[in-house]
C-alpha cells in the first residue's frame, strides 16, 4: 500500500467521538454538552459550516426561517466556552461567529424604504452556503458508501506463466543513419596517415563474404567452380573470380591445385604468415 | 501476418490477458497488443466478453466493466473474510479528503480556493497532495486570475477505484437542484421575517 | 464464534483469496486468514483445490502450487502473445554500433581488429554482441593469422531490414559520388595491421 494512502486514511475513530453521526441526535435537546466533549466534538466538524449545520439540526430549525437570533447565541456560547477551555480557535470558527452578529445587526436595523425590499435578505447567502455545504456534506458520505477497491472487493490478478518472456522491441536504425556513421568514419580516417582510399565495387565484398560463408558450409574446402553461380550470368562470374583474388591476396583463402591441369580448389587459409 | 484464432484461444487469450494486467484492459487495448497479429471484430470480442462474465457469474470472482476497461474483481460479500488478508490494511479516509474528493467530483474543474469557499475552512496541502499521489485527481488548467490557481479534476483511476464506469454514474444530487429553486422564494420572504 | 460454511461458499472465498493475494497462499495461510471463522478441515480445503484446479484446467489460466502454496498463472502457451502487453523499448543504438555496422556492411569481410583500427577506438564485445543478437552480423570465417579473429560479415537479415537486394543497393556515399557513381571507397589496412 502507498504511502499516500496511510495519508487519506484515518485511525479509527475514538469511542467519545460520537457526536458525530446519528449519537448526535439521540442526545436530549438541552443545549449543554460538557465542556470535555465539546473538545472532542469540534474536533469531529470539518469547520464552522459543519458545526453550524449541526446546531441547525440539533435543534430543529429550519433552514430556510434561519432564527439568526437563537443561533448566534447559541454560537456565542459555544464559542465563549472553547475559550474558557484554553482551546485555540480557528480563525474560520471566528469569522462565523462575526458573519452571524452581522446579520443579527442588519435584521435589526428599521427598514426604511420601499427600494430596500429589494435588497438581499443578509441570511440569503449564509443559507445559500449552508444548504451547498449540506449537499456536498452528504455526497461525501454517498461517496464513502460506494462499493469501493480494497474495501468492498479487491483486484483478482494471476501470474504469468514460468516461460514468459517479455518482449524486447529493439531499436530502429536508418539506413542513411548508417551512411552518416560511415561518412563520419571516413572523415577521421582520413586523418590517420596510414591509410589510404581505395574504390572497390562493394557487390566484390559482399560476394567475399558469401564465399567465405560457402567454404564455412563445406568444412573450408571447395571445388573452385563450385565458387561460381553460372546462373548469374558473366558479369555474376566475374564478380566472383574478382572476390577470390581479393580473399586471396587479403590471404583469407588459398587457391590450390595439386596436379597439372587438375581439379582447383579454394580452401580456407591456414598458417600462412 | 493475420492470423485466425478461434473461439477457444479467444477466450482464454483475453482472460489471461485481463488478469495478467495490472490495470483494467479496454478493448482498444487488447486490439492493440494480445489481438495485434490476429483477425478479431470488436464485436467477437464483445462476444467473448460477455461469454467470460458468464462464465464467473457463479465464482468467487467476477469481470466487471469499470471507467478504463475490463477487469476481475473479487465478489462484494466475500470482502470481511477477504479483508483478513490484509489485517494492517485501512480503507477508511477522512471526512475532509471525502468532502474534498466529492466537491472535485461534483463541481469538476475548479480550484482549492473554490473548494475552501463551499467547505469554509481550509483545505489542507497534504490532502490536495495524498489525492494527486494517489492518482485520483489531477491539474487540468489554471484558472485565469490572480495567481492563476490550478484547476483540479478526477481521473479515470477515481472512477476505477470507485467502480464507476463515468462520472455519470455518481449518485445524484438530488438537494442540489431543489436548493437553487428554493433561494428564491427564501429571498422574497425576508419582509415577512422582520 | 466457529461457522459453518457451504462448499460453494468455501469454493469462492479460497479462490477469491489466491486471486487477491500477492503472494501465494498456502492451506496453513488459508486457515490463518480468511478461513479464520470457519471450521474447515485440512482436507475439505484440499478437495476444494483440486475442483479448483479441474475448473481452470481449460482456461486462460491455471492453479498452481509452487514451494510457497497455490497461485494462478496464464496458460504458457499464451506467453508470447500476453508479451505483447508489455513491450520493452531498448535505447537507441549508439553511434559505435551504427559505426561498426557500417564498416561490417560497406567493407566486409573483416575482423573486429579491422573495424578497430579504422575506427580509431577499441570496439567492445558488447556492440559486436548486440549486432550479432540482432542477427544482422554472422561471422563467415576465421583470419588466419594469430588468434584467427572472426571475420565479420551482414546477413540476410541486415539486407531484409533495410530493404536492400543485396549490398551492391547500399548508397554511395556523397562525398564520394563525384569519384565514381557506382563504387563505394574502402579503408585498405596498412600492412601491419594485417
Amino acid at each position: 500500500m502507498s504511502k499516500s494512502l496511510a495519508n487519506l486514511t484515518v485511525q479509527q475513530l475514538l469511542p467519545l467521538a460520537f457526536v458525530r453521526g446519528e449519537a448526535v441526535h439521540k442526545r436530549p435537546d438541552d443545549l449543554y454538552i460538557p465542556p470535555d466533549a465539546l473538545e472532542v466534538m469540534l474536533d469531529a466538524f470539518e469547520g464552522p459550516l459543519d458545526f453550524l449545520l449541526y446546531l441547525i439540526r440539533k435543534h430543529k430549525f429550519d433552514i430556510v426561517d434561519l432564527p439568526v437570533n437563537d443561533i448566534t447565541l447559541q454560537y456565542m456560547e459555544y464559542i465563549e466556552l472553547m475559550q474558557g477551555l484554553n482551546f485555540e480557535l480557528a480563525a474560520e470558527y471566528l469569522v462565523m461567529a462575526a458573519m452571524l452578529a452581522e446579520i443579527k445587526s442588519r435584521l435589526l436595523l428599521p427598514r426604511h424604504s420601499q427600494a430596500e425590499d429589494d435588497e438581499d435578505d443578509p441570511r440569503a447567502e449564509l443559507i445559500r452556503r449552508l444548504q451547498e455545504y449540506e449537499v456536498y456534506k452528504q455526497a461525501a458520505t454517498e461517496l464513502d458508501s460506494l462499493p469501493r477497491d480494497e474495501r468492498d472487493y479487491f483486484g483478482a490478478r494471476a501470474r504469468l506463466a514460468d516461460n514468459f518472456n517479455p518482449l524486447v522491441i529493439l531499436p530502429d536504425v536508418q539506413l542513411t543513419e548508417l551512411v552518416l556513421a560511415l561518412q563520419s568514419i571516413m572523415r577521421r580516417a582520413k586523418d590517420f596517415q596510414h591509410h589510404h582510399i581505395k574504390r572497390e565495387h562493394l557487390s566484390t565484398r559482399e560476394r567475399m563474404s558469401r564465399i567465405l560463408a560457402l567454404l564455412q558450409q563445406h568444412h573450408g574446402y571447395l571445388a573452385f567452380a563450385d565458387c561460381f553461380e553460372l546462373t548469374e550470368g558473366r558479369e555474376g562470374v566475374v564478380v566472383s573470380f574478382l572476390a577470390i583474388l581479393e580473399l586471396t591476396k587479403e590471404k583469407l583463402v588459398e587457391i590450390i591445385q595439386v596436379e597439372v591441369c587438375g581439379q582447383i580448389h579454394v580452401k580456407v587459409a591456414r598458417d600462412n604468415r | 501476418m493475420i492470423q485466425k484464432i478461434n473461439d477457444i484461444q479467444l477466450l482464454q487469450l483475453i482472460e489471461a490477458a485481463i488478469f495478467a494486467s495490472e490495470q483494467p484492459l479496454s478493448i482498444a487495448e487488447l486490439q492493440a497488443t494480445v489481438l495485434q497479429r490476429f483477425s478479431v471484430s470488436n464485436g467477437r470480442i464483445d462476444v467473448t466478453i460477455r461469454q467470460l462474465q458468464q462464465d464467473y457469474s457463479a465464482r468467487g470472482i467476477q469481470l466487471q466493466q469499470t471507467a478504463s476497461g475490463y477487469r476481475f474483481q473479487t465478489r462484494p460479500e466475500l470482502s470481511d473474510d477477504l479483508a483478513q488478508l490484509w489485517p494492517e490494511r485501512t480503507a477508511r479516509y477522512s471526512r475532509a479528503v471525502l468532502e474534498t474528493l466529492a466537491l472535485i467530483a461534483y463541481k469538476q474543474p475548479l480550484t482549492r480556493g473554490e473548494i475552501e469557499a463551499v467547505r469554509g475552512v481550509a483545505v489542507g496541502s497534504q490532502i490536495m497532495r495524498s489525492l494527486l499521489d494517489r492518482g485520483w485527481i489531477k491539474v487540468v488548467g489554471h484558472k485565469e486570475v490572480p495567481g492563476r490557481p490550478g484547476l483540479y479534476a478526477t481521473t479515470a483511476l477515481f472512477l476505477d477505484y470507485f467502480g464507476l464506469k463515468s462520472l455519470s454514474d455518481l449518485p445524484s444530487l438530488p438537494e442540489f437542484t431543489e436548493l437553487t429553486a428554493d433561494l428564491l422564494p427564501t429571498v422574497e420572504m425576508t419582509g415577512e421575517l422582520h
